[in-house]
């Protein structure tokens, strides 16, 4: 199979792409020194509510909570244990979490599976900007926390919670597939606590 | 209030009974009304018998803790989808972007305009009933090529492009396996080819039947013809920049187009809704979910195929197949009008039968790459 | 009445998306116009009772000659640069509407001769009459075949490397 | 049989109203800020694999299967013929039968032209 | 007014018209030949609207409706094919650019 | 191997997938099925008893990590130093169990349980109380044979999953 | 077609479902053909050589786990062979032929994840994928028997192993390696003779055998172009030269050989099992070493015949409790160094193939 007449060179020479995301993840580091607070002012919160509008928000937040689609964010170690759960001993879609979507815009919850680096750090921040709301992160795994065992090393980031708000913590290096079960089950009781009249804020 | 007086018509339905309440147009429109709630219903169930099937298949549970068997879980899905944020790509071409899921699902949805449900339950006996849902069916390729290649993405691009190639190819199969069904039935209606299967067509034409399941969904993008949205080539494939309800629309359709399959293998290979005891809607029914199932157990089983297989596949497979069965059966029906059909069933077997063999030897398609 | 309320439809919604495939500068939605253009001629050819025409129209225009132009339009650049028009535009102008000037005013003049009779329904084993019984237009359905076949052997060889 | 068109166009009219439902009432409940709607650029950027697009996003395409449509579109206008014959067949009779044969053997003839040519290859 | 024979004539016409501004004015050759296409149609429109009306048992009007599908396509086929080919040695499908007899 | 019949490649993998239709899935239901892990799980958490603790920090120097932070009392008291901190982060924590295999006074053990999820990033941070042993706290055998044999036996999937292929 | 289209850059990763990770693929696409493709590492660079010199020896376990986390014992072997190399220190009888057991179980995991993600990558809908995953979850619990986790184990040492085999332990694998050839045999049924797989994979992505020997590939990989080597019959560790297994090679270097390749040696791994359960000593798991361990300055390489292909630590000590310098040569890396052979010409579908068929760890690649 041959190839003639085509032009087999990048748009962009290499080189410059490379410069262009050495930019790109000099700036985010810049900006993600300090983690962003975890989104849960409002969990304690006790909310005033009227009838309708509580079984309104009780059918949604079943909805949301019954349907959470995973977008695909496998980078280490730990994506094997979410891919064990997924898998039929443990068995996700019991939750309706099997479609797995590989676009951004069809997820609801990102499960940060593995070690961040900060090479990678633009793209999974791109990918949970182009989620559509409303969004969860579920941080998975010592890496997804704090940086777990690599946290020591120069190209490691810190936790996912320098780059997106994580809403569930699961520890375990790697979590079995319960504890990360578990964690999506924490995630149900806290988008049960949503409420329609402030859907429009981040919660 | 009548539609053309000056010509005379007169119109026969059988479908509802004549004191069917009110108005006559309201009654029509009440009947599309039902017919579309009963295609989204469908479509919803065969949502969640393929999500529990496969998971079945692959000795998993599947969705089971919404709603009892968690037969709600579409429901779930679809109140949550609604929800969504709605994205549209800065880059995208809007218009054509917000189009794109209409024209993919209502021409999806006028195919049941023509579906016998069971006697005469049909919106409108067409006298060109397949030839309106082979016209009608490659409207929605250009919504799925619309939604490609608006969304400025390279994959949707490519899916696009496969969309293409997809309904260059599969079309003429998908047609002239179904001329042999009429062929025999001598009528394009869909509800007097029904009456036609005194035995059902699958044993009389069951090359076509094959060469009809193999085309149709490769044109509807079932594995494992589902080059269109590949997930494990093209991310997410035609739909990848589509959020909330836009995305929701296509996931309808190609379950819609699915069931749409399914129900017209059902009428006019497997006898429609004629059978004995039970009701005639619940035959149909029950065979349209066995059609389903078989489409959704071939899709847990089998790799997708490439593009270029795909399109060999109907190029030198499908379509001379389907050309000779055709010449095979005008004769057969020309010259044997008396025959006893079920004596014409084993000879249609082994017609099939020898010509599937000799050809694939042929072209030697069963090792290797398909290098025809 | 509903014939008149389809046809009046049907009428200014082909005539609107001719328009559109003529003025608009973006190829590809001109294409999607005439996809529209060919739907609404298939309605307006029911309207006349020739239903297995509209569905051969559909068939051949909408499934397949459109989707050709589409591929064409992918295939070649300038997509976005669009159509714009040449320096004969006022005169292209100025024949269309004196031919449209010709056309209607012979068409309103001529006194047709009405046949009151119903349309031949329906229509599909008819025209297989037609086309193949004996005493039809065989000849010219073999003549067509040898045109299809032409085309396939020219096509080939234009598009054809060298 | 012009009323069943109506019955398929009162269908149209409800399935479009149908769609054009489920694609507004977003639209409506963003508005009644139900739905969220955040805007930022990158959402509005192309998903490619995390990755910022290099080069232009809609590109002309290399399709090697043009000949192949050139085929279709002659068939398919074949099957234009054949349908109305496949429907009549048992009244035409072998008149009928030999003037199709006819029909498809001249076009399988550039069908198997093309097929020797390798136009039905993808290059 | 019910819907008449001069109604479709001109609705044929004003079709007709179009497609033929389109195919005189334009520089891209697939507009141009999707202008082709809108005349042709307008063509039908006239053959069955005669058919309909005037000789409505004979069919002789769909009949030839459907060879004029038959040529249509023929001649989109021909025509894209050598919108093709020209693109193929000359990159571009503007017809006021392309000199067929240099190329 | 030989690939002369067409489409039976196809209907043998159509037969396999047909026959695990009658299979039993092999799936736990979770939140109401548990399995029982390892008599020697390594939870995601640590079980620490104060009583034997002698603040020698022996663990904390074998912690690859730097997880374990142990605060004394600045004088001992009757010859012991009193633990006034112990502090091990989940978060950062790799559940290693080197810690556990350096504790020279058998008082830092693996946590059994796993079901440690939190909404809160300081809420994975395990001090003094939470690190205690207790009913819903219990220890792993993990490098302590004596404990595992009080264990319930692991559940195993061959154990379930009879049917030979 | 000689038509000036326009070719144009595509990524493919970091975040594709079928990227193994988050590898990345600069390709230039010709409509859908390949034209050119440039990989693109480091999206999971974590610095694990940095980070083991910081670490005393035994505290470079946990890091070698998660270095090709689909086998983790072998990597632990890897690393305790070459610290034992550099320090002198035997592991006793036992401790060796658990290691071979469990080196090899550990093959049957990562091949079981190889095959699976593979036939994923051609386009299955996860069903032979979920059914290789039923067979690793086997394999999981009995490592979870022995090491208390799934996934990550960190059970060998420096010296043997932490503690002894669990009582249960020999009952389940021998369970576990009578039932385990049926299941191969309905692999074989449901994939080996597809005819779509088939066509996806015979003669695609062909690596020809001096080429594999020139980029050093190693593994299922090199076999599969025709080269019988294997680090088990050419250098023997751990007393593999004492139990009999064949080498299974292909013959055209293509994917389907490769898929082949691994099949067959799972059914070889089973062999080894049966033999060293046969063979296995009773005593002490563990030699006494000293609980820092401070070899003496020098350097040591030990390599393994990891699932993926030769995997080596190259260690330097300055007789201090940490090493010096450790360096992993990764099969992961090497192999993938013929993607871009490999691709180029092929289409998109296939490049996905072909690299699902070179069977890469993110973790192990970008270390
Ligand atoms: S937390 Fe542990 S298992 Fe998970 S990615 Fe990090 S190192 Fe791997
Ligand atoms: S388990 Fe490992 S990481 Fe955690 S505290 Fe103990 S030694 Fe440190
Ligand atoms: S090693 Fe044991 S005794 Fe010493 S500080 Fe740690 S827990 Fe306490």
């Amino acid at each position: 199979m041959e190839i003639e007449n085509i032009d087999i060179r990048y748009p962009l020479p290499g080189r410059e792409l490379e410069i262009a995301e050495a930019h790109e993840i000099e700036a985010l580091k810049e900006r993600s020194q300090q983690p962003i607070p975890d989104p849960d002012e409002w969990l304690d919160e006790e909310l005033r509510r009227n009838i309708v509008l509580t079984s309104v928000d009780a059918v949604i937040n079943w909805a949301q909570r019954s349907s959470l689609w995973p977008v695909i964010c496998f980078p280490a170690c730990c994506a094997f244990e979410l891919i064990a759960s997924q898998a039929s001993r443990f068995d996700l879609s019991r939750f309706g979490m099997e479609i797995l979507r590989a676009s951004p815009r069809q997820a609801d919850l990102m499960i940060t599976a593995g070690t961040l680096v900060w090479k990678m750090a633009p793209q999974v921040k791109r990918v949970y900007d182009q989620m559509a709301e409303p969004k969860w992160v579920i941080a998975m795994g010592s890496c997804g926390i704090t940086g777990g065992i690599f946290r020591s090393s120069y190209n490691v980031v810190p936790g996912y919670n320098r780059i997106v708000p994580v809403d569930v913590y699961v520890p375990g290096c790697p979590p079995r597939p319960e504890a990360l079960l578990y964690g999506i089950m924490t995630l149900h009781k806290k988008i049960s606590k949503r409420s329609i009249t402030e859907m429009d804020s981040k919660r | 209030m009548v539609l053309n007086p000056g010509l005379g018509m007169e119109y026969h339905w059988q479908a509802l009974p004549p004191d069917w309440p009110g108005n006559f147009w309201w009654h029509w429109l009440a009947f599309s009304v039902i017919i579309l709630a009963f295609v989204l219903g469908l479509v919803m169930g065969f949502i969640w018998l393929e999500r529990r099937g496969i998971g079945r298949f692959q000795i998993r549970l599947g969705p089971n803790r919404t709603g009892p068997f968690g037969l709600l879980q579409p429901i779930a899905d679809a109140v949550k989808v609604l929800l969504k944020e709605n994205i549209v790509p800065a880059a995208a071409d809007k218009i054509v972007h917000w189009l794109a899921p209409l024209v993919a699902f209502v021409p999806t949805l006028m195919i049941f305009a023509v579906v016998p449900f069971q006697d005469g339950a049909l919106l409108a006996d067409l006298n060109v009933g397949v030839l309106y849902i082979v016209a009608i069916s490659s409207i929605s390729t250009v919504g799925i090529f619309m939604a490609g290649w608006s969304s400025s993405n390279k994959y949707s691009l490519l899916a696009a492009m496969r969309d293409v190639a997809t309904v260059v190819s599969y079309e003429i199969p998908v047609v002239l396996s179904l001329a042999g069904v009429v062929l025999l039935a001598g009528s394009l209606s869909l509800n007097q080819i029904v009456m036609a299967q005194d035995i059902p067509f699958i044993l009389l034409q069951p090359l076509a039947f094959l060469l009809f399941f193999i085309a149709a969904s490769a044109e509807i993008n079932r594995t494992p013809f589902d080059l269109l949205e590949a997930d494990s080539e093209l991310v997410a494939g035609f739909h990848i920049e589509y959020s909330g309800m836009k995305f929701a629309l296509f996931y309808l359709t190609e379950y819609a187009e699915a069931l749409a399959v399914s129900a017209i293998i059902a009428t006019l290979f497997l006898g429609g809704w004629r059978g004995p005891v039970l009701p005639p809607w619940l035959w149909f029914v029950g065979k349209v979910v066995a059609v389903f199932s078989v489409m959704f157990w071939i899709r847990s089983t089998l790799p997708r195929v490439r593009i270029d297989q795909l399109m060999a596949l109907a190029w030198k497979f499908l379509l001379p197949l389907a050309l000779i069965n055709l010449v095979v059966t005008a004769v057969q029906v020309l010259a044997w009008p008396e025959a006893s059909l079920w004596a014409m069933v084993p000879v249609n077997v082994a017609i099939m039968a020898a010509l599937v063999v000799t050809w694939s030897r042929l072209l030697k398609l069963g090792g290797g790459r398909v290098e025809v | 009445m509903g014939l008149g309320i389809a046809f009046w439809a049907l009428a200014v919604i082909s005539v609107g998306a001719a328009l559109t495939v003529v003025f608009l500068r973006d190829v590809f939605r001109a294409a999607l116009a005439l996809v529209l253009c060919f739907l609404t001629v298939a309605g307006i050819f029911i309207t006349l009772s020739a239903d297995f025409l509209a569905a051969a129209q559909v068939l051949i225009y909408v499934g397949a000659i459109s989707i050709l132009i589409i591929m064409t339009i992918m295939l070649t650049r300038g997509v976005r640069q669009g159509s714009p028009s040449g320096k004969l535009r006022v005169p292209a102008l100025f024949t269309a509407l004196l031919f449209f000037a010709a056309a209607a005013f012979a068409v309103l003049n001529t006194p047709w001769q009405i046949a009151g009779a119903p349309p031949q329904e329906p229509t599909t084993a008819a025209l297989a009459g037609r086309l193949f019984g004996e005493g039809g237009f065989i000849l010219a359905v073999e003549i067509a075949a040898v045109l299809l076949l032409a085309i396939i052997l020219g096509a080939i060889v234009l598009v054809r490397e060298k | 049989m012009l009323v069943n068109y109506g019955h398929i166009a009162l269908f149209l009219a409800v399935a479009i109203l149908f769609t054009l439902t489920t694609l507004l009432l977003p639209v409506t409940l963003r508005l009644l800020k139900v739905i969220p709607d955040k805007p930022n650029p990158a959402k509005q950027s192309t998903f490619e694999c995390g990755m910022e697009t290099i080069g232009k996003t809609w590109v002309q395409f290399n399709f090697r299967y043009y000949a192949y449509a050139l085929v279709f579109l002659a068939l398919d206008v074949l099957v234009v013929f054949l349908y109305p014959w496949a429907v009549n067949l048992r009244e035409l009779g072998y008149y009928g039968l030999i003037g199709a044969l006819i029909l498809i053997s001249i076009v399988v003839v550039g069908y198997l032209y093309a097929w020797k040519k390798k136009a039905l290859e993808w290059k | 007014m019910p819907v008449g024979l001069n109604h479709y004539l001109v609705l044929s016409a004003i079709l007709f018209s179009i497609g033929l501004y389109g195919a005189l004015s334009k520089r891209n050759a697939v507009v141009i030949l999707m202008s082709i296409e809108i005349m042709l149609n307008a063509v039908n429109i006239a053959m069955v609207a005669f058919s309909r009306f005037i000789v409505p048992a004979l069919l002789t009007g769909q009949v030839f409706a459907i060879f004029i599908m038959v040529v249509a396509a023929a001649e989109v086929t021909i025509g894209l094919a050598i919108i093709i080919a020209v693109y193929r040695g000359r990159e571009t499908i503007d017809v006021t650019n392309i000199n067929l007899m240099k190329w | 191997m030989k690939f002369e019949h067409f489409g039976t490649g196809i209907i043998k993998g159509l037969a396999v997938t047909l026959r695990h239709l009658f299979r039993k899935p092999i799936t736990t239901q979770y939140p109401e099925q548990k399995l029982t892990t390892s008599r020697r799980a390594r939870g995601n958490e640590l079980v620490w008893d104060i009583t034997k603790c002698t603040a020698c920090g022996t663990c904390a120097k074998a912690c690859p990590q730097g997880v374990i932070r142990i605060v004394t009392s600045a004088k001992p008291v009757e010859n012991r130093y009193v633990v006034e901190k112990f502090e091990v982060d989940t978060g950062y924590c790799i559940f290693c169990g080197l810690c556990v295999e350096a504790c020279p006074f058998q008082s830092l053990l693996m946590g059994y349980s796993y079901e440690r999820a939190k909404y809160r990033r300081h809420e994975v941070v395990h001090t003094n109380e939470m690190l205690l042993p207790s009913a819903k706290r219990p220890a792993s055998g993990y490098m302590y044979p004596k404990l595992a044999k009080a264990l319930p036996p692991q559940t195993l999937l061959i154990e379930r999953d009879e049917v030979k292929g | 077609m000689a038509l000036k289209t326009e070719s144009f850059a595509l990524n493919i990763g970091p975040l594709h479902p079928s990227t193994h990770g988050v590898f990345r693929m600069r390709a230039v696409l010709d409509g859908e053909v390949i034209a050119n493709m440039e990989p693109v590492f480091g999206y999971l660079h974590r610095g694990i050589e940095k980070l083991a010199e910081e670490r005393t020896y035994t505290g470079v376990i946990p890091l070698t786990d998660r270095l090709d986390y689909l086998a983790s014992m072998s990597n632990n072997l890897a690393y305790v062979l070459a610290v034992e190399k550099l320090a002198e220190i035997s592991a006793p009888e036992r401790a060796t032929y658990l290691r071979v057991i469990l080196a090899e179980l550990q093959r049957i995991a990562s091949h079981l994840i190889a095959v699976g993600a593979f036939v994923n990558d051609c386009g299955a809908f996860f069903t032979p994928f979920l059914y290789m995953f039923r067979e690793r979850e086997k394999i999981l619990d009995l490592f979870e028997m022995l090491s208390g986790q799934r996934l990550l184990y960190n059970y060998m040492r420096i010296g043997g192993f932490n503690q002894d085999i669990p009582d249960e332990f020999l009952p389940a694998l021998q369970k576990f390696v009578s039932q385990m050839p049926g299941f191969i045999d309905e692999y074989d049924r449901l994939l080996a003779e597809n005819e779509i797989l088939l066509a996806r994979t015979k003669g695609v992505g062909i690596l020809p055998q001096d080429l594999a020997v020139n980029i050093s590939a190693s593994g299922p990989v090199l076999r599969a172009s025709g080269v019988k080597w294997d680090i088990r019959k050419a250098d023997p560790y751990c007393g593999y030269d004492r139990f009999e297994f064949d080498i299974p090679t292909g013959t055209a270097g293509d994917c389907y050989d490769r898929y082949r390749v691994r099949i067959e040696e799972m059914r070889q791994s089973l062999r080894i099992i049966e033999q060293a359960m046969k063979q296995l000593p009773s005593g002490a798991v563990k030699s006494t070493v000293p609980y820092l361990v401070r070899p003496p300055a020098g350097e040591a390489y030990a390599h393994i015949e990891a699932p993926k292909g030769e995997l080596g630590f190259y260690l330097v000590s300055d007789n201090s409790i940490a090493p010096y310098r450790c360096h992993i040569r990764a099969p992961s890396l090497i192999n993938l160094t013929a993607l871009r052979d490999m691709t180029v010409g092929w289409k998109v579908a296939d490049l996905i193939v072909i690299f699902g068929s070179i069977d890469i760890t993110m973790g192990e690649v970008d270390r």
